[in-house]
């Protein structure tokens, strides 16, 4: 077992893990922040994306003692108490899901594309940058709008300023 | 538009349930855990086709944190029954279909590679799979056919005792003779041979299951990812012999897509529920993406040769076809259905054609089974017509939007030569739209500019129509249905006002929430937040058929407004007494109950609170209470149809299509949501494209998964995919009091077609197989230089 | 995954130690090979030796008029670094083009070319740039590193520190990616340096990337696309699977060669 | 998935040496790429431990080496198939042809390999290549260590 220390959401964590323990694992099963999820084993998928001091990682294809000192970010650490972060409104407002299972991982990576690339993004730079994110259910039609609408709005000032 | 409005019919409501997906506060299966817990691993065949000698679990039993390792013989010994197929076919001479035993744990022969031999129940999924590795089981390996077309050849392995030439079924539909003369007196004949390519459904959450078992009232509780629990319980307990129907809950909480992947009851919630009382705690099973590709039911895989009969002038005089489906190694729960009454029937598409037949065998070959894909069935025999019809245009020289209208059927209702009596619809209409909207005139100017780039450019039609709100009881029970496809719902009015909804369909992204919230805001005038869907679970809901079939609309909704009808009716008593009025005066409006004619009137929340006080009206006439319940079986199906244009360039260096414009539009009578209903058409294109260009699960020669994981299986990714155009026409459902039809499977039924009609268009060859990879259209233009080239 | 020790060394040379000390050692760079790997229990190390824990690792630094990239410098490291940009563009541009973000906010330099899989992109660079590799042990060519499928000249107790890329005259790379995994079906680097003209190819030889020494005369003789168009790939040692015959990869390669000479005369 | 290959070497031994070495199971032993462990249980078969080393794939197989089909000293089928647990099944063979030539023995084979389960199902690109390293491996091993016996006896 070893012996880890970290940042989840902005809360200290301590744990003990076997070292064959994933991020994921940790997030899920000691932690219970069940909203990163699981989709393949080959790291394809996208749906555990999560933020590693800042970027966007898979948490399926990471070792929890590699995260060690680290500070880490999940879908559930992304709203700011009651006010949803304007990535996770765009969503809702777009209809960027229906069954939800890939919505936290489109998220996160939707955030980490506009840390990286600004807030205007057109369409061929969104599907592009969604290349490790599959979904099944929507066709991406509207998670593309979302996260244009989402970029744009978080690049706005008044919302940044908060 | 918020949630917390009261909703009206037809506005792009905000969904209710995002805000539990976009926070991270789902409830999927995988997410739950129960008090001392274990965890199942199954241990699966690496071969196609085996005789099991002996399994020896001695050393993997003494590993640490085994719970237990079970085998086929264990389930025999309790006396678990197979899993069953639900659907009886009749072979033309009167046979009914042959159906191979299916157990959950695979007793002396193992069928497939990822059938199930065992399972290791530990106290960890590590110690678990530790333990799955030291099971020594002893093969005695035997021969596997794979390929569809090989099932039936004279020296081909055999699977099932039961089904010699391991043929399931070898049925028939249509009027042969009234075909074969149509043939007789044909100008033409448009011959066509194709294959539908077999795919994986891959809903993004994997399946997962945790059977609980609690001795102190001997019930057994089966949290699943299941599109309809109701049908697990009836299966597990009629069929299976897991425990009486009272005796065994299912609950399926957020479940993460299906498309049809999770209506089938599988071997491993089976073993999950079963096991729990064996070993006296819970067990639960979550699959990886690898056995999600070994296990799931694949959905397609036929091959087909069919003939279209054509008078001097373009008309479709007739319409044969042969088809070979593959049903896998065994029978899965609605398998036999697919390729036969989902399928044959919707042969006759959007045209008038006067004679139809069809020849169906059903195959059992050394694959996973082969069961309902969205679309089920309808895909398959929309990419049939829509292929031959538009062949039978370039062959004729024709404009294949010209020939389709000369076709189409214009009055309704109209009867098909295979069963179906289309009761509503305007092809026209649909058709117009979408080439307006595809600017099909202008589409001579863009090829060139395309060619001039050296670019191939094409563009291809798909009048689709579909059969959906899969339900009229008599109908599918006529056809062999060991179940009925009605749909029940329950509407409970708290004394507060405020409404759960208690419904048999179940939501797996389809937007139950809030579509089924919209219709009951604008029905009684409440707003939207004070409703509540309640569904997939059996203890709350009495009984229910589920979501599939994109039936949740036309069947599932209307049983919501025949228990609406109900409630309104005795508040309406309820109201007449508060006001002194007689009830037939009473009227109700947006709201509120009021005295024809006077401004005397009661909201909606007044009339619930006094159905439970109940001290203004005599409980020896009116009950207290404000509850009603209705089951709804409608008088048909439901016949969603449309016009899908799909453009599209090829890059001749490499091979790589790419989709440059999708245009979809579709007629599925009234919509509630159009937010909602255009998503699905999304989704659905998605997968029908994927399906053209991307898709296929492939066994090679031994019965080996060769397509087992994303790294072979090419998903539909955001860049292999445009925006879409989406247009809808709309006439209305006939069959259902709200109207409408359903639109869940659309996308997946006319995309596939559309696609490669285009690209055969572009390619200016007929024989394009799907999924068209790069790699294949790179061969055929390479084939059509070559020709070319010794020509010259 | 079957169980294995974890051990995170403060300096490169405590790694080598724990190499030779440990029983069935195994390096973790940015394992987005080696955890999925792990995960289907197709290995069983006895022990990770994380090289994360390394100070100086992930450096780019400026060396001469080429660059110094360290080992554990990320994907996404690379395809931002203005130094890359500026230097090497299609070095960056390369290393944008690896996997998917969030695999290029773990995947390294090191980790790739120390894995050599015949269609990992990294290698195609190191051998088109005729880049040095910097080991705990020596500097070996490039040329000399990748000696086979999955093989390089390491030795067991050997680590990749650096790689060492001369600044070419003008260099281009260019991709076709595998529809499903999106590793290179094809990916060719070229570069004009200087010692010469190098193609290197990658994601189409069955013994992993190799030099296409025809296009390398061709392209030195005249260095347009057009250059390439009489000539083709012998389709002999070219891969074959379920995504693409021998000669269509073949034909690939030359089409991405040609893309990369445009690239390169950008 | 089964694959086919075929190659040949020049060995600078005689036929009757070749096939001496063909037949010697300290010398397979040393030929077979990751073979661990190699021992008779017959004449015709031997029981073998190989692990084959792929990239980061790393797995123990273990199964048997079959010898058949002998026309001595001109030609033998070797087979082997092995169990690799969690990942799978492989089989592979080979037709051996010895034929004089000027400087010795030509020898030239035709191999066929399968696999089966885990490694089947992930391991599709890497089949291909992965069968033809171990048959070349395997064949060059024999003709470096009949030439080594030589230039040992002589």
């Amino acid at each position: 077992m070893a012996k880890i220390s970290l940042t989840v959401n902005g809360k200290a964590v301590t744990a003990e893990v076997e070292p064959r323990t994933l991020l994921v694992q940790l997030l899920r099963e000691t932690l219970n922040l069940t909203g990163t999820h699981v989709g393949c084993d080959t790291s394809q998928c996208g749906a555990c994306v999560v933020h590693l001091d800042g970027a966007a990682v898979k948490s399926c294809t990471m070792l929890a003692v590699q995260a060690d000192g680290a500070s880490v970010t999940t879908i559930e650490g992304l709203a700011k108490g009651t006010q949803l972060h304007p990535m996770q409104e765009a969503f809702r407002e777009h209809h960027g899901l229906q069954c939800g299972f890939c919505t936290p991982g489109m998220i996160m990576t939707a955030v980490d594309m506009v840390a990286r690339l600004g807030s205007e993004l057109d369409e061929a730079t969104i599907r592009e940058n969604l290349d490790g994110n599959l979904c099944r259910c929507t066709g991406y039609h509207n998670i593309v709008k979302a996260v244009e609408a989402g970029a744009r709005a978080m690049g706005q000032p008044a919302l940044a300023a908060e | 538009m918020n949630a917390s409005t009261i909703s009206t019919i037809g506005a792009p409501v905000r969904r209710k349930e995002d805000h539990r997906f976009i926070t991270g506060k789902g409830r999927y299966t995988d997410d739950m855990n129960r008090p001392g817990q274990t965890q199942a691993y199954f241990l699966r065949s690496p071969h196609a086709h085996a005789r099991i000698r002996a399994i020896d679990t001695t050393a993997a039993a003494a590993m640490p944190g085994v719970v237990a390792i079970l085998t086929g013989a264990d389930l025999a010994a309790d006396g678990v029954g197979d899993l069953i197929c639900g659907w009886m076919i009749h072979s033309v001479d009167g046979t009914p279909m042959r159906m191979g035993s299916h157990p959950a744990l695979a007793k002396d022969t193992v069928r497939y590679v990822g059938d199930h031999v065992a399972v290791v129940i530990a106290e960890t999924l590590n110690a678990a799979k530790d333990a799955a590795a030291a099971v020594e089981v002893d093969y005695d390996v035997l021969p596997a056919v794979a390929e569809t077309g090989r099932a039936q050849a004279p020296d081909a392995p055999q699977l099932h005792e039961v089904a010699p030439g391991n043929t399931v079924f070898s049925w028939e539909l249509g009027d042969k003779a009234a075909t074969d003369a149509a043939f007789s007196g044909a100008a033409h004949v448009i011959p066509l041979d194709l294959v539908n390519n077999r795919l994986a459904p891959n809903p993004i959450e994997p399946r997962a299951a945790i059977g609980e078992y609690d001795s102190g009232d001997d019930a057994f509780t089966l949290w699943t990812t299941s599109q309809n629990p109701h049908l697990a319980r009836l299966v597990l307990s009629a069929f299976v012999g897991i425990a009486p129907e009272n005796k065994l809950r299912v609950i399926a909480p957020d479940v993460g897509g299906g498309f049809g992947s999770k209506i089938f009851i599988y071997a491993e919630e089976t073993v999950c529920v079963w096991a729990a009382k064996r070993v006296g705690r819970p067990v639960k099973w979550t699959s990886d993406r690898s056995e999600a590709f070994l296990s799931d039911a694949h959905g397609r895989d036929h091959i087909t040769h069919a003939e279209l009969a054509l008078d001097a002038h373009g008309k479709i005089l007739g319409f044969r076809v042969k088809t070979t489906a593959n049903m896998g190694a065994y029978l899965s729960t609605f398998a036999s259905s697919i390729p036969t009454y989902l399928y044959a029937t919707l042969l006759s598409g959007q045209y008038d054609i006067p004679a139809i037949h069809c020849h169906v065998d059903a195959v059992y070959t050394n694959t996973a089974p082969v069961d309902a894909y969205r679309g089920a069935g309808r895909p398959e025999a929309t990419f049939l017509v829509e292929r031959i019809v538009e062949i039978a245009a370039r062959t004729l020289k024709m404009d294949g939007a010209a020939f389709r209208r000369r076709n189409f059927i214009t009055s309704f209702p109209h009867q098909t030569p295979v069963i179906m009596a289309y009761d509503a619809g305007d092809y026209g209409a649909s058709l117009d739209k979408a080439l307006m909207l595809s600017d099909y005139a202008g589409f001579p100017a863009r090829k060139a500019e395309a060619a001039a780039r050296g670019k191939l450019r094409g563009i291809g039609l798909s009048n689709y129509i579909e059969a959906c709100g899969i339900a009229p009881s008599a109908a599918v029970g006529s056809l062999g249905a060991g179940v009925g496809l009605w749909e029940s719902a329950e509407v409970r009015v708290n004394p507060t006002g405020n409404v759960e909804v208690l419904t048999g369909s179940h939501s797996h992204g389809q937007g139950h929430e809030t579509t089924f919230a919209q219709l009951v805001s604008s029905r009684l005038g409440i707003p939207m937040e004070q409703v509540s869907i309640v569904h997939g679970d059996t203890d709350k809901v009495q009984f229910g058929m589920g979501t599939y079939g994109s039936r949740s609309g036309a069947v599932g909704m209307s049983a919501i407004v025949k228990a609406l009808d109900k409630v309104e009716a005795k508040a309406k008593k309820i109201a007449a007494y508060m006001l002194e009025a007689s009830e037939g005066d009473i009227e109700f409006k947006d709201g509120r109950f009021t005295v024809a004619g006077t401004d005397r009137g009661l909201a909606f929340a007044e009339v619930a609170l006094n159905a439970y006080v109940a001290h203004k009206f005599p409980t020896s006439e009116i009950e207290p209470g404000l509850k009603e319940g209705a089951f709804y079986d409608p008088t048909n199906f439901t016949f969603p149809a449309g016009c899908h244009v799909c453009e599209l360039e090829v890059d001749p260096d490499t091979g790589v299509t790419e989709i440059v414009n999708f245009v979809a539009v579709d007629d599925f009578g009234v919509v509630i949501n159009p937010m909602i209903v255009e998503g699905q058409v999304h989704g659905g294109i998605a997968q029908g494209v994927g399906q053209a260009l991307l898709e296929g699960v492939h066994y090679d020669g031994d019965g080996q998964l060769v397509t087992g994981s994303f790294m072979d299986y090419t998903m539909p990714r955001a860049g292999n995919l445009p925006s879409f155009r989406i247009g809808l026409t709309e006439t209305r459902c006939p069959s259902n009091p709200l109207g409408i039809k359903g639109c869940g499977e659309a996308g997946a039924i006319a995309a596939p077609p559309a696609v490669i009609n285009a690209l055969t268009s572009a390619l200016g060859t007929e024989d394009v197989p799907m999924p068209a990879t790069p790699a294949k259209v790179w061969q055929i233009i390479q084939a059509q230089r070559a020709v070319a080239q010794a020509a010259e | 995954m079957y169980a294995f020790d974890y051990q995170r060394p403060a300096a490169i040379e405590a790694a080598v130690a724990l190499l030779r000390a440990v029983d069935e050692p195994k390096v973790l760079a940015g394992g987005q090979t080696l955890l999925p790997t792990l995960k289907q229990r197709l290995a069983q190390p006895g022990t990770l030796v994380d090289l994360a824990g390394i100070p100086g690792l992930a450096a780019i630094e400026r060396r001469g008029e080429g660059l110094l990239i360290g080992a554990m410098a990320r994907h996404a490291q690379v395809a931002a670094s203005p130094l890359v940009r500026s230097v090497i563009p299609a070095l960056a541009e390369l290393a944008g083009m690896i996997g998917d973000p969030a695999v290029r906010n773990r995947g390294t330099l090191g980790g790739s070319i120390a894995n050599n899989d015949p269609t990992a992109d990294y290698p195609a660079a190191c051998l088109g740039l005729g880049a040095s590799i910097v080991t705990t042990a020596r500097t070996l060519p490039a040329d000399d590193f990748f000696t086979g499928l999955f093989e390089t000249a390491l030795a067991e107790d050997e680590l990749v520190v650096a790689v060492e890329f001369a600044a070419p005259a003008r260099a281009g790379y260019a991709k076709f990616r595998n529809p499903a995994s999106r590793y290179a079906m094809a990916g060719v680097f070229v570069a004009e340096g200087a010692e010469g003209f190098r193609v290197a190819v990658t994601g189409a030889g069955q013994g992993g990337v190799f030099r296409w020494t025809e296009a390398e005369a061709a392209l030195a003789a005249d260095f347009r696309p057009e250059a390439l168009d009489n000539l083709s790939l012998d389709s002999a040692d070219v891969m074959a699977d379920l995504h693409g015959s021998a000669d269509y990869r073949a034909h690939l390669v030359k089409v991405m060669a040609k893309r990369a000479v445009t690239v390169a005369l950008r | 998935m089964a694959l086919e290959m075929s190659g040949s070497y020049e060995l600078p031994v005689t036929r009757e040496k070749a096939w001496a070495a063909l037949n010697d199971a300290e010398v397979l032993k040393r030929c077979i790429p990751g073979c661990e462990e190699l021992e008779k249980a017959s004449d015709t078969e031997l029981k073998a431990v190989v692990v084959a080393k792929v990239g980061p794939v790393k797995a123990k197989f273990r199964g048997t080496v079959t010898l058949s089909e002998f026309n001595a000293p001109e030609s033998y089928r070797i087979s082997g198939e092995g169990d690799g647990g969690i990942a799978g099944f492989a089989k592979g063979g080979a037709f051996v042809q010895l034929t004089p030539s000027e400087t010795g023995t030509t020898l030239a084979y035709t191999a066929e390999a399968q696999i089966g389960g885990k490694l089947a199902q992930l391991g599709q690109r890497l089949v291909a290549g992965t069968a033809k390293k171990i048959a070349d491996e395997f064949f060059r091993n024999f003709a470096e260590a009949v030439a080594q016996e030589t230039s040992e006896g002589a």
